[in-house]
């Protein structure tokens, strides 16, 4: 169930190179938010609303943290508004990651950039339910990096640079040839990344988050489909995922 | 108290506000934002006879006070719409319009012809102007006898009042609008999008996957309006107006221009709740321009 | 080094960046502001045989991402422009380029015969677009065999090349540019603006005195970014694009969708500085796309 | 000689109903600005400029003052600007009222509602140069008056109301026909009001100062002609404007 709501900045902050983190609060968002969903934005007098993901959520003091990295118009005057202005927001929207797995389960995280902030509130959430986490997370280079520390807290990360200037060298593919064990995988990032994935964790379980520009962002307007092997042959990313089963969609 | 009422072939409007086609799909999401009932009419997502997937994505991008699509008339075909979107919407206490499209004469006959086997739907909004169509759609909307014959064939084979929309892609829209009403059209829908094009600098490839789009929302709005202006004067028939309606004073502009209801399509997306919120608003902004009904404000912008 | 040059028929640019017609003067006002050697040419204010008074004011209105603007060919007259505005844009190092219009064939061949009387002008752009005169001079650009006849009629008159300014508003614009392409024009200019009205709710007419106005500005960029699109595959003559260029980065997308060069109208008036502000960020923009020259764009953004 | 300036903005304060008193500070455009000429201001990414009159200038503090009346999008968002926000501005435009006249003479202000600006500067700059003032200002209620106290300093001040809510009612051309002495009159206001004026006044010298929908604002696109009685048949309003002298004009 989704929501019109006026949320409140808290807090903004350059975490990394034209990444922004920015923590929200609106109680009723942040009372039905679960890991995966996303929030759509409207932003000054643009005409589309932008799609960015839930980073964290925190039930006690209302406050949902979104991280974005500054691609466009949107972006970037987003990331001009102030600690006390009020944000437009239809949220929360889609459906997560599935969440109820039998405790002691491992699960690995594979993040890829812009990518990575969903990852997060789900593992969080994971971790108080008792599973275990990996995590690879794949950034461009080391000023890219963000959420590092907050992630060894919920277990073994690995941090690949494509450029090596910090953690491994290469593409976040490369480290899960180790033979990394674990039941389950998610992932979100972008969708060459997602394909190497797919193909090399073959026969695994996994759920993907995926993007698409999207208009509506409520499942009316038909924007945000994708070819699926379901009865309508298709679904649409913004109300039936943004995360889906890697069985169920051909990317 | 502001009359919004207003009278339509097949329609008995209690406001002249109703989503566009497209952007509204069957109504589905946006009941669970506000009542339905509050609408004078819900257009309907585009029915063509078969099923159609559409268009390879993006399908959507942002432009100056815009927004380009290209969605591809996708539609689970007229027969699904008929037996689990109409008693879906027909729940409501609202007008329930039919946008009708094919890629040749003959299925926007059968489409009409099929709309024929529900008595819930009391109007038909004939698409010859999508842009997004390869096989015909464009061509139906910018010959004026084309127009004709397809307004003429459907005619026939229906028993709703047809209103045909036309497209703004065109040299002369009062000749089409002439032809179409001469054809038996009841009324006008205008205006659909204007097709248009935005080219992403880092692949160096038109954005949307179907290279061309269709331009909607504020920026056509000067278009819409005088294309309205300049058709309402030279037929005897009404107008549903549409093109970048965003509160509630557009609305006003779009009456006094000729149209007799309005679309609101693109500002939907902004806010789901628009045309609920222009319904509120509309009183007001009539009773501020000295106008105690809808009916009174049609037309009167028209000078000589 | 990044290569802003281009070689255009009777035009060597220094840089693809030129004020539009009408939206400059006769450089004049801005050239307090700038050295106009800094441009790669000027396309002067329109000329017609006679000095025009054009219409009454209101002239202009905002509109959402874009303006109507209703100036109706003011000027003072072909042999007045020669005499007094030419000799003061020629003491700059730019190319300058004479836009001319008229209510006649006849008058159209007069105004760029006069033009043979100077060598101070590089090229003629024929203005067959313009929608703010009445006796004919939209006909000639949405009629593809009347743009033709005044094409090789201007032709024949004159021994500058010729840019042919077509109009946005019609139904087939590849139609009309390979017809005035085979008719002799040197090269094409697109797109004029789009015909347009906004109603003043207060006193419920039309708020340009003449009714109807040009739209121009972002609001239009994606309807020139397809035209040029469609077009530029179509003929073998070059295109000055124009149509809501704001900033260096749309430069690049109409050189992509198959644009030589480039014409800036209504950011003027945001900021007097925007051609020289644009001129000196395309490097930057070029390289960051991976272009080492304006030439090597040309096109680029045309898929198969 | 107008420049494109960025002005602090160093107050902003309602005075009359939408009324909106705001202070800019620039020195290169408090330096030359003389009465009657305006500011072509950007607000947000409106398309077109708004022209706005000079209503004091301080040549010690390098502020400008600027009234508005709030009457459609562009004056609101310019309402919404925070002080220390900065406007883009060109300026100073026009050309003003003449002020090289005799000393001792005395001049008549004629405002109406949001034509009142100007004439404040105006008033202040002859007074300083010892020339007597004398105001009529008229406006529309009681809630619309502004600067009353301000011009009652410059000279004699009479304050019309349409509704008799407040001074005088009726119209400024009203309380003209009491005969006031004067030498020259200067008015700014609604066209309906200055033509009345005019004929009220025939045979006497004035100026008025013009309005129109502007483009440019710098005397290129021909937007805001004025039909003249000069050789090229007429005037532009922003270069050649806004001030006329009532005989060159006919309005
Ligand atoms: C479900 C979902 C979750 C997302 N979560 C995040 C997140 O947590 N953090 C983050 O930084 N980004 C996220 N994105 C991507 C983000 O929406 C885009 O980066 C953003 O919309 C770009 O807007 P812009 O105005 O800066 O770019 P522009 O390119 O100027 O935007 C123009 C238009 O394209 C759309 N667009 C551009 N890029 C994308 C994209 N990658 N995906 C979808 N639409 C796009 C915009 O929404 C807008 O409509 C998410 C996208 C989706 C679909
Ligand atoms: C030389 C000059 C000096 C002015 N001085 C003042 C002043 O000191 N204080 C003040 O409150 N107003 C003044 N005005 C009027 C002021 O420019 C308009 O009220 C303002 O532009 C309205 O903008 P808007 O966006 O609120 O209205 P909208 O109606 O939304 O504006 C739409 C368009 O119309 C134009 N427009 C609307 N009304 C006018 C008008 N009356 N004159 C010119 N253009 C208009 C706008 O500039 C804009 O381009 C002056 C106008 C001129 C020409
Ligand atoms: C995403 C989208 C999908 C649309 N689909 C249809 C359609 O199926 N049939 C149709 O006749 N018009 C369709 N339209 C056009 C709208 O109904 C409307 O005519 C146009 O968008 C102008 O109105 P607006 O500016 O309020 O959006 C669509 C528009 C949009 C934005
Ligand atoms: C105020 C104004 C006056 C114009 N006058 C002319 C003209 O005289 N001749 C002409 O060919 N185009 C004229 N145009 C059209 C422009 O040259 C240009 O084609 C159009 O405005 C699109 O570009 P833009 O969006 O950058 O303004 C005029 C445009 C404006 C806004
Ligand atoms: S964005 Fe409209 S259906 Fe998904
Ligand atoms: S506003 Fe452009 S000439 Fe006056």
């Amino acid at each position: 169930m989704m929501k019109r709501e006026k949320m409140r900045i808290v807090s903004t902050r350059v975490i990394a190179k034209e990444t922004i983190e920015m923590v929200l609060e609106n109680k009723w968002i942040s009372t039905h938010a679960s890991p995966g969903q996303f929030l759509h934005i409207q932003i000054g007098s643009h005409t589309l609303r932008r799609p960015i993901s839930i980073a964290d959520c925190n039930h006690v003091t209302n406050e949902i943290t979104i991280l974005f990295k500054i691609t466009g118009d949107g972006t970037r005057h987003l990331g001009e508004y102030q600690v006390g202005n009020y944000l437009d927001v239809l949220g929360p929207i889609g459906n997560g990651f599935p969440t109820n797995i039998t405790a002691q389960s491992t699960v690995l995280l594979v993040g890829g950039g812009i990518g990575v902030p969903p990852l997060y509130f789900l593992g969080k959430f994971l971790k108080e339910n008792g599973i275990n986490i990996k995590a690879v997370l794949g950034f461009q280079g080391e000023d890219h990096v963000f959420y590092e520390p907050n992630f060894r807290e919920l277990g073994e990360t690995i941090i690949v640079t494509n450029d090596g200037s910090y953690g491994e060298k290469g593409y976040v593919t490369d480290v899960l040839e180790n033979n990394l064990a674990f039941d389950y995988y998610y992932s979100c990032g972008p969708t060459p990344m997602l394909r190497s994935l797919i193909s090399v964790l073959k026969g695994k379980k996994g759920y993907i988050s995926l993007e698409e520009r999207m208009g509506c962002g409520v499942g009316a307007c038909l924007a945000c489909i994708l070819p699926a092997k379901n009865e309508r042959g298709y679904k649409k990313i913004c109300s039936d995922g943004p995360v889906f089963n890697v069985e169920e969609v051909t990317i | 108290m502001t009359n919004l009422a207003i009278e339509l072939p097949g329609l008995s409007l209690k406001n002249p506000v109703m989503p566009a086609s497209g952007c509204f799909g069957f109504g589905r999401e946006y009941a669970t934002f506000y009542n339905l009932n509050k609408l004078g009419a819900v257009i309907m997502k585009a029915a063509t006879m078969q099923e159609r997937l559409g268009n390879p994505t993006p399908r959507v991008a942002e432009t100056a006070s815009g927004m380009l699509n290209a969605i591809g008339l996708q539609n689970p075909g007229v027969t699904k719409i008929i037996e689990t979107e109409v008693p879906f919407l027909s729940q409501f206490n609202t007008n329930i319009i039919a946008n009708i499209a094919g890629s040749s004469l003959e299925e926007y006959v059968e489409v009409a012809r099929a709309f024929n086997e529900t008595d819930q739907v009391h109007a038909l909004e004939l698409n010859i102007s999508c842009p997004n169509v390869k096989e015909g759609g464009l061509q139906f909307g910018t010959d004026p006898l084309m127009a004709a014959r397809v307004t003429e064939a459907v005619k026939k084979s229906t028993n709703l009042p047809v209103y045909v929309k036309l497209s703004p892609n065109v040299s002369d829209i009062v000749q089409i609008a002439k032809a179409v009403e001469a054809a038996g059209a009841d009324g006008l829908s205008m205006i659909n999008t204007l097709t248009g094009m935005q080219i992403h600098l880092p692949s160096r490839r038109p954005l949307i996957a179907n290279k061309t789009g269709g331009l909607s929302g504020p920026a056509i709005k000067p278009i819409a309006i005088r294309m309205i202006y300049e058709v309402s004067s030279q037929v005897n028939i009404p107008i549903i107006g549409m093109g970048g309606i965003q509160r509630a004073e557009d609305v006003l502009e779009f009456l006094l221009a000729g149209a007799s209801a309005v679309a609101i399509g693109t500002a939907n997306f902004q806010n789901p709740f628009i045309c609920a919120d222009i319904i509120d608003d509309l009183p007001r902004v009539l009773k501020q321009y000295g106008f105690n009904s809808v009916r009174e404000a049609i037309g009167k912008g028209i000078v000589a």
